[in-house]
């Protein structure tokens, strides 16, 4: 199928990530945008852009009345959804489809199959894949039938958002007396970022690793995986951290084999066809369980990238043209460690509250190694309308060591101003002896890290940051004195500010 | 010039001698202190050792120094500060006001408690959606809720005072 | 050997470049640094960082003395010499071998024969190494010998440093006419350069590729090569590009072949140890000819790291402490493509005239493939001291074709404000048919190449810049009359200056 | 508000209708223009279509414009200024007297030519040491060296004037 104009339904470094792959095939570029986002890179890296509306999503990024109109009017191919947003709206994909108009994505009904947990959880039962034991078969739940199922379950359990994804709309609840509110709360937060409030219950598998499989498949029946990722550093089902390959399937290579081969069945069992990607959980006893399947490229796709060597959009849009895959599964060579972080405008100092302003200092690392994928430029304002993503740092090394210690080393390099930003969140988990050793599973973050204990065991100058502060407070108090007094007094006073500045005043 | 620090309830005394030399604690340090490019960053040179930190002020002589992944709080007062502070007596800690302002712009979703509620230091006070998600905002100190200012379904503004907590009457 | 402490003897980019792998390494850093360099990057990522002396080079990174007393004050174990500076200079490599400090680097032996070109042709000559024709064997010549040599040789040629490198006191001679004031300015910049005027002459080879071996070489006689790098695109001998594999040798694999072995030859010829690069010009004829080794780190050995995985920074300071090579010849192997673009302060619309000043925005991209070495930031000053170079982009793609359009990708993502930079001649150098198609040799850049006439080629859009232009124009008006009539009207008069900038008034 | 921009020697007539249309020869155009962070980066749709441009203004009402790896030099002037310098009559192209100022500091190292020497467009004037290199300064019109400001050896400042070239007596 012809492709030459794509239109990118998204924002962020996501959209920058699609347009650049895009660019580079020679496509015409089309972006959508809010009110918002007028300066946004990924505006101003596309060849059209057209405004969707105000800035609050429903407005804006989730009018697929809007942007199924804007593509027709302006001769646009194909449509990639990115992740988020109508990524796995299967009516979105269905729309597309009836508009003829190429959705770089699965068909909408493997969306729709997997997009529902629910009936993904069914269609995997069948196709002897194990699933975590949960409300299966039972769906629509009300409140009082989940807390009915709830008691058979038994706990720890888990609330999630039939329509999920993201670990939105997601609650752990340990007794049943938290379960009413926990309800509540995850149907509010379902509501919000999915316009669907039905929630489903599954068993809290303690301990547990989530290690999840990158799928593509294309339209002649060619399906395979390019590996795993870890993705166990999550904080309330919210990834921080990921890694390829998992360190822990490193040391399991027939485990390791079994899933791949499983989530590739898993894939199939749907038609599916594009990138997804199978998400398992993995059990202290080595049992996996499938979790679900994401439908659409994967935040931490990079990882999967920098191992491989293949761009996985290049491989989407290749998939979507009608093409074969670029590789086949015995071709398939996973080459050194790569680990990406999410830096996110959190502050892991208060309870990682988002921080929201404008940031006024974006002085990202590079070198070997690392890859920064990123939506944001010294003077972009983070809003409050959209996620907390600010940059993702991808870095690569030839060993999983060499990966941390490269990590670590491009963390210490990264200075975000203007905002309150994770980093400190990263340095702190990236030297954790724990980490280092692989030894972590998906509670570690919640249960076994902290900032406080983080910075216990480590090497602290509390004596250089009492000079800093106390330079830093004497300055400031020349600078107002400079200012009062400045037809007074030349500028001597300014003795301690630093040497350069005078040499260049 | 000598400043009185306190970081984690440890003093160091910050004494500046003359360009390029402090003392701290009475051990003296030659100091190369400048600012790069206006935006609060700092590279410090203390006998040779290099260190860059991003320092932001905060409110009472409190100063954010964040250096190689961690925070450090610094409460920096002058000698004179001192001086007056002491003849002014001291402030009794954990027996003020706590006002619960809005981190960021957003909707507040749930308000679990009432006026005359009695919290604990980290209690859960009220949730906020806000960029998609529901942030719980909790109390660093206990007391009992005197003032709640806004209702659920209510858009808060950044730094809007939406809770106040007095301390317990003993 | 013990190498805990390294002082990294240079500054701007590369310092950083060696910076990081020591970091990765767990080394502790020790950076020196000029007057003007004490808020550089390399002197903030260290963990020491020590004064030279005045910004000129000569009372600073040229001050041996200087260096080798901190190394000792501070318990130094080894010293990086980076390029350029003190890295090519034999006596500063035996004051550390004196002092008992590590040279992270070859004997001061193999700097002495190889930095001395007309010694190294010598004894390339006498290994059995083909070399350009010209002065072989004549040392020290007068202006007057040079003149009579020139007659014997014939023109074209090249006059050029004994001491040389980086192209600088290097000049082309093509009528005798010129011969006498090319020799004046080739000594006067060499003595500027190395502090030594000794100049020779070699034949000049018409349209010739410079190619060259990246050579990695341990105390335990393992010499290997880690393949080529095509250099062919230079102006006056300044490199501006280049790109590892050749294109040319990828369709000539006995040359390379050949090529290899004869590289590996000629550093074992100088007993070689650690990293090193032999230059070869190749003629239309496919002969080819030793023109130099450079004993040090190369500016573009980044994209031989990009197509091997090998870190040559890691591998120097393994071969420093006396350990194996990481890998054998056999095992090496090119994967895909990589292109090195030097974006320098140079004005390419005037004649390529440095540019000094301060980065108001440095602007990077980054995203799948793409890495930047560089040291400014924003607030940045480009002082006349030193080299031009502001930053290397460096590209990496699964074949040459990937590579060259994720390089226009990432050029057109490139913002530099404040000075004026080259990254116009690199995007339009990258869009001439004859550099895709890797028909281009040394001579390309100077004698087919002009920025009009590349931009005659390209699709313009002169009507959009006249929009650009005429609303630059009124808004410059409007905001002047805004400040001088601020009192009398409201923001209405603004209108034309930008929907969001109102909507965030 | 109408503007003769001047490209290339190509003339383009941009008219500002109102907020957001532009008229270019007589063809409406929708515009958005708004510039991006303070550093003379604009962003332009324009019918939809995206550019982005790095600015800078040079003398005498030139404009330049870096877009896509090219450089425009725009001359604009609006309506008014036009009749103006029409009314004044038209100054001859290339008759000026050229100053060579020294585009970066640095130090003179050979002047090959002398006081009264006929140069042509193009011809080396002078070369100047910066950046470890010698760098040959031309002279963009042809003319007579009328005054060398500066000797052999000397360090210059930044657009200091150092050769000024008439034009020839015709």
């Amino acid at each position: 199928m012809t492709i030459k104009k794509v239109l990118i339904a998204n924002r962020g470094e996501i959209a920058i990530r699609i347009n650049r792959t895009c660019r580079e095939l020679g496509l015409v570029t089309v972006a959508v945008f809010s009110d918002v986002d007028r300066r946004a890179l990924h505006v101003r890296y596309s060849d059209e852009a057209y405004l969707l509306g105000p800035a609050p999503s429903k407005d804006s990024y989730l009018n697929i009345e809007r942007i199924i109109q804007i593509s027709k009017d302006h001769g646009v191919d194909a449509i990639h959804p990115g992740y988020g947003f109508l990524s796995e709206n299967f009516e979105y994909a269905k729309a597309c489809e009836d508009a003829g108009i190429i959705f770089i994505g699965p068909s909408s009904e493997a969306i729709r199959i997997m997009g529902d947990k629910e009936t993904a959880r069914e269609t995997m039962i069948k196709a002897g894949i194990p699933v975590v034991p949960g409300t299966e078969g039972k769906s629509n739940l009300s409140d009082a039938e989940l807390i009915t199922e709830a008691e058979k379950i038994g706990f720890p359990l888990l609330i999630k958002a039939s329509a999920g994804g993201g670990g939105k709309g997601m609650r752990k609840v340990y007794k049943s007396s938290e379960l009413k509110s926990a309800i509540k709360l995850a149907r509010t937060e379902s509501q919000s970022a999915f316009g669907d409030n039905n929630v489903y219950l599954e068993k809290l598998i303690l301990n547990a690793r989530h290690i999840e499989f990158q799928i593509l498949a294309d339209q002649h029946g060619n399906t395979i995986h390019l590996g795993e990722r870890e993705c166990s550093i999550q904080r309330r089902h919210q990834k921080l951290l990921e890694e390829a390959p998992s360190h822990y399937l490193n040391n399991h290579p027939e485990l390791r084999q079994k899933m791949g081969e499983t989530a590739v069945r898993a894939a199939k069992a749907v038609n599916y066809e594009n990138a997804g990607t199978i998400e398992f959980l993995v059990d202290k006893e080595d049992n996996f369980y499938f979790l679900e399947m994401n439908t659409r490229l994967q935040v931490e796709h990079p990882i999967t990238e920098a191992v491989t060597g293949i761009d996985i959009v290049e491989e989407q849009i290749r998939i979507a043209r009608g093409r074969q895959l670029s590789i086949t599964q015995d071709e398939l060579q996973i080459n050194g460690w790569a680990i990406e972080c999410r830096i996110n405008s959190e502050d892991a100092y208060n309870n990682f509250l988002p921080s929201v302003g404008v940031i006024t200092e974006h002085a990202a690392p590079s070198g070997p190694g690392v890859r920064i994928d990123t939506g944001v430029y010294n003077s972009y304002e983070i809003t409050p309308y959209y996620d907390p993503l600010i940059s993702k740092l991808i870095v690569w090394g030839k060993s999983r060591a060499q990966a941390i210690l490269r990590t670590r080393r491009a963390l210490e390099e990264y200075k975000i101003v203007g905002i309150v930003s994770n980093l400190p969140f990263h340095q702190n988990l990236i030297s954790q002896t724990r980490f280092m050793a692989g030894n972590y599973d998906s509670q570690f973050v919640e249960e076994r890290f902290s900032m406080r204990k983080a910075e216990e065991g480590k090497e602290t100058y509390p004596e250089i940051a009492a000079i800093f502060a106390a330079l830093s407070a004497y300055r400031r108090t020349e600078l107002s004195a400079h200012i009062i007094r400045r037809a007074e007094r030349d500028t001597s006073n300014w003795k301690w500010i630093g040497r350069w500045e005078r040499l260049h005043r | 010039m000598k400043y009185i620090t306190t970081i984690d309830e440890q003093e160091y005394i910050v004494e500046l001698i003359e360009p390029g030399v402090v003392k701290v604690n009475d051990v003296e340090y030659f100091v190369d202190f400048e600012e790069v490019g206006g935006q609060n960053i700092f590279t410090l040179l203390i006998n040779g050792e290099s260190f860059e930190a991003h320092i932001s002020e905060g409110e009472a002589n409190l100063w954010k120094v964040l250096m190689q992944g961690t925070l450090y709080e610094a409460d920096v007062i002058d000698e004179r500060e001192k001086r007056l502070s002491e003849a002014a007596g001291h402030v009794v800690k954990g027996s003020s006001i706590y006002m619960l302002r809005s981190p960021m712009p957003g909707m507040v979703t749930n308000i679990p408690l009432n006026v005359g509620d009695v919290v604990e230091a980290e209690d859960v006070i009220l949730i906020l959606e806000s960029m998609k998600m529901q942030n719980e905002l909790k109390t660093p100190q206990a007391g009992y809720i005197s003032e709640i200012r806004i209702a659920e379904g209510d858009n808060v503004e950044q730094n809007q005072i939406m809770v106040v907590i007095n301390p317990k009457e003993d």
